[in-house]
């Protein structure tokens, strides 16, 4: 069972132990240009999660291509590679200019003013530009994400990354003005489990390609859930700013959760929510990742 | 940085504010002008504090209630534990040679570390009322001013100015003392370059404050 | 400032208490045909809310009219109708048979199969068949629900409600198996709030008709941030099942909070969120409810 | 139906089960086999639980901790207050001849209170284990069972049947007793008829238990 970073949610330079306690280190989206971000306040906390408005700072595609992926390859794990763009040729331009990486297409960040192309589209495009493995970092800000997920698939993804934050805002308590200066943000941590948990759940049904589960994981036991849910990884996102020690302590509790209830490996445990009453499997595929 | 589950050793009230202490386990205490983040009990995030004080096998913070998170971590009590990183960040350069310690408010947390290493040179601490000022016996050799006087304008010149304050404080001090070093604030999620969420414009461009800062060159 | 319930989340007839101390009462929603509503478990605690798959249970329109209706008249207060459907033309015959209400157009439950029909066609269908006040309840589960905000609002929505509960989760402790029996729900309560601000906060600036802020309220501080965000009125949902004082507790705390605030009315904070330095009002212009 | 925050007099462990008082202030205590909501400290939702007990002035609710709302409540000590809002629903109907209580397990939790009511009646129980049956003595007149031996197995003919217990437990009543009372269960988010949770099939049609129930005739 692999665990991952959320992206955006880890710099395996400035922290390279807290990535070497994960099984593949996903970088921060890189758009073709270099980007600041978002003006600050870029993060809020709420009752039960966080927002931010980071707004995919980065430094832009020929900049981390030249200094920064030679810098965490030195560093000897598996990498998977977050590419972000505004139109599909430049989501293409990047998956092409890269090699010996994941790929996740990040096709949901809430925090740019410009509205995502059709998702397949995109994955369309990258598809054909690389060999690559490709998974397709979804929304749940959708009627039904499995619709999307279906013509991801179709479209040539290999896998799913569910799910990337949802919008919402908060007001400082004092002034009642948005605490974020862009107004509203990403929506991440504990109250977004319910929600990742659906979008995986319904997506595990809907497609036969492997998912990456994420959002508002805690612990082992949130970790099992997404797992039983259908996804074959599991990403650590806001976690890891309260618990950079979170990915041994998750594994750990992982293997205790498993065990505690009989399966061999949290593998075997993937999938379990869609058990019927006779003990079968109803209608999940998910391929291993 | 390494992160620890820490016991509260006590909490004791100075004026509006708390100076907790904990017992420092495993943790290296840092340099003055680190931080670490402190879990704020019932909270998603960590909270950012600066050491204000590391005695033999001790940390202690000097904390202002204003929000959610201070207030949970001022409720604390002998016998709680939380868990806490760090050190973090980049302190004070402590190859100085006049030292001028400059505070304001809760700004003066962090410098009852700074003058204890620098073996008590001259400081000069503002303050909202008496009240907040009952904090200034944290650091010997301390003048104090009261509003409406500013520390600003009670500032002598030719010194080397370690400063902490409110913004628009450090932005005074920056403006009269081009080489003082300044420790900022910016809200943060992680305290270790994960998020991006402390972007403050460092020589025009957005850099993350907790990796570069919090204390940074003046100019 | 009306305060009104959730749709769904308070039943006049059998505690009229309750509803009296709200300014009108909403009705659960009702569709053309009696519906029993999915089987149980319908609903699940989460950690920081709720889901609920109850799925319409409602005596269908006809009896609505006939027999219950008729009753919630003699109760006195104003009432909203929640109208549901499965197609332009069942709203519109629903709110046709009408009278002297306002209505709400439930365009947004997870818990039925059908896909909805574009949001906007029905509010046409129905504006074409009722001059009455006609609210549009939207979902938050849009990449931009503020496009569907403007797309209502110009087929002749006279106001929003916003917002309906977003697709969850959850898994059983002990089995790792879907808590609900229909697998996923409506998710609703705290954890919502940060995503109806977000909501209220978006929609306010797109469109020009009040709007009923509801998700996550437990206190008159929450309620004064939505107005804050933008709401003209506010819905209690979730918190009525463990407080069914809270209409009168909410009204309480909201004036306490808006006068230490300085407000001389709950209404002159409404869209203070949206105010620049300079203190005047941004593009904020949706009408008195 | 009226809310109140009562404070927690006493929580005493019989067996795996707590046995919860409250003061009950201003709240009526209500009729056997009604329910109370109660606040689980830290949960979205309050929980149902029948009056096991109701001495004057207070309110008695044995409790077993299977999940997080009754862990929560479970955890409640002396002094604690909690939110409480009944009574609720409608209970057992006392007007019986040759009354009968059988409970199975935490089912037993309303009967102590019937059998106060209908003057201490037989009543046959059934429990797990040894452990779990040192609830029995909360109810006079007990004739006890243990697993592998099931209430309805020992159950006498002639009686008017008062059952609570686990649902396979109360089918096998129902259809030796078709003019039994039982007290059944379902998840409840209100417990006043607001949220449509807690629909069970009455009659051919789903209704909801806590406005119908949760005693309802057998046949
Ligand atoms: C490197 C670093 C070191 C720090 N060291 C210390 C320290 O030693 N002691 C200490 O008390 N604090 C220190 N702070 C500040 C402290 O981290 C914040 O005050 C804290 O995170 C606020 O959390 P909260 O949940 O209490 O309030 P929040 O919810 O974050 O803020 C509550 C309210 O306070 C307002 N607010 C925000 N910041 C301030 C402020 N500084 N003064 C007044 N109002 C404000 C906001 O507008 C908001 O309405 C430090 C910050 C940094 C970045
Ligand atoms: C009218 C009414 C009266 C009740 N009176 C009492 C009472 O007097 N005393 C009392 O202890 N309980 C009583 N209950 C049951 C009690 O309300 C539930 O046990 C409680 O709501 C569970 O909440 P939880 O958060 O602890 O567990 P949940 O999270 O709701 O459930 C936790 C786990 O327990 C399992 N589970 C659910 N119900 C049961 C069960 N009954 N037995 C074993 N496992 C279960 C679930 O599968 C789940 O895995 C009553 C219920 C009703 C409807
Ligand atoms: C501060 C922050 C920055 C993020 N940046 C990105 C990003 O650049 N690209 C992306 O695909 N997701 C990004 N995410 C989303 C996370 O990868 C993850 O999908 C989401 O936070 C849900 O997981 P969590 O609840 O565990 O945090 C970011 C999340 C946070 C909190
Ligand atoms: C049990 C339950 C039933 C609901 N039924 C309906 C419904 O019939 N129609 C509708 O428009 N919304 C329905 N809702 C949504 C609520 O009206 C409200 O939009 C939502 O719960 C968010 O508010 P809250 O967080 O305060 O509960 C229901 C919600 C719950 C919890
Ligand atoms: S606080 Fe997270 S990067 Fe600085
Ligand atoms: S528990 Fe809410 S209707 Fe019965």
């Amino acid at each position: 069972m692999l665990l991952l970073n959320g992206s955006g949610c880890l710099d395996a330079l400035i922290a390279p132990d807290v990535a070497r306690a994960l099984d593949a280190f996903v970088t921060k989206t890189i758009t073709p240009l270099p980007r600041d971000g978002n003006a600050p306040v870029r993060i809020a906390e709420t009752e039960h999660g966080m927002l931010n408005a980071i707004g995919l700072a980065n430094p832009g595609r020929e900049k981390f291509l030249d200094e920064v992926l030679p810098h965490l390859r030195e560093l000897g794990f598996p990498l998977w590679v977050s590419v972000g763009g505004f139109a599909a040729d430049e989501y293409a331009e990047t998956c092409a200019a890269l090699d010996d990486v994941t790929i996740e297409l990040n096709l949901s960040c809430p925090n740019v003013d410009e509205a995502p192309e059709s998702a397949a589209e995109i994955v369309g495009a990258c598809r054909a530009a690389t060999d690559l493995p490709l998974y397709a970092k979804l929304s749940p800000a959708a009627w039904d994400v499995a619709d999307t997920a279906r013509a991801v698939e179709a479209a040539g993804a290999d896998g799913l990354s569910l799910v990337n934050t949802i919008r919402g805002l908060s007001l400082d308590e004092r002034t009642l003005r948005p605490t974020l200066e862009r107004g509203s943000g990403g929506y991440s941590g504990p109250a977004l489990k319910p929600i990742a948990l659906a979008a995986v759940y319904a997506c595990a049904r809907a497609t036969t390609i492997p998912i990456v589960g994420m959002g508002g994981v805690r612990t082992g036991r949130d970790a099992l859930e997404l797992i039983a849910a259908g996804a074959s990884a599991v990403a650590l996102g806001t976690v890891l700013f309260s618990d950079p020690d979170a990915p041994l302590r998750v594994r750990t509790e992982l293997d205790v959760e498993r065990s505690a209830r009989g399966f061999d490996s949290a593998h075997d445990a993937r999938g379990i929510a869609h058990w019927t009453d006779a003990g079968q499997r109803a209608d999940v595929h998910a391929n291993v990742l | 940085m390494k992160r620890a589950r820490l016991k509260v050793l006590g909490n004791e009230q100075i004026g509006p504010y708390f100076l907790i202490r904990v017992g420092c386990g495993a943790l290296d205490p840092g340099c003055p002008g680190q931080f670490f983040m402190l879990e704020a009990p019932g909270r998603v995030l960590p909270r950012p504090m600066s050491v204000c004080l590391a005695p033999a096998g001790e940390l202690a913070f000097l904390i202002d209630p204003i929000g959610p998170g201070t207030r949970a971590l001022c409720a604390l009590e002998p016998g709680d534990a939380i868990h806490v990183l760090g050190p973090l960040g980049h302190g004070f350069r402590l190859d100085v040679e006049r030292p001028l310690l400059v505070g304001g408010g809760i700004g003066i947390a962090p410098l009852p570390f700074v003058s204890e290493r620098l073996g008590a040179p001259p400081a000069l601490l503002g303050f909202r009322s008496e009240w907040h000022a009952e904090a200034a016996a944290l650091i010997p050799n301390a003048e104090v001013v009261i509003e409406p006087t500013y520390v600003t304008e009670a500032m002598p010149a030719g010194h080397d100015v370690l400063a902490c304050g409110p913004e628009p404080m450090l932005e005074t001090v920056r403006a009269l003392s081009p080489d003082a070093q300044l420790a900022w604030e910016a809200p943060m999620a992680c305290g270790y370059g994960a998020c991006y969420g402390c972007a403050v414009e460092i020589g025009g461009e957005l850099k993350r404050l907790c990796v570069e800062g919090p204390v940074l060159a003046a100019a």
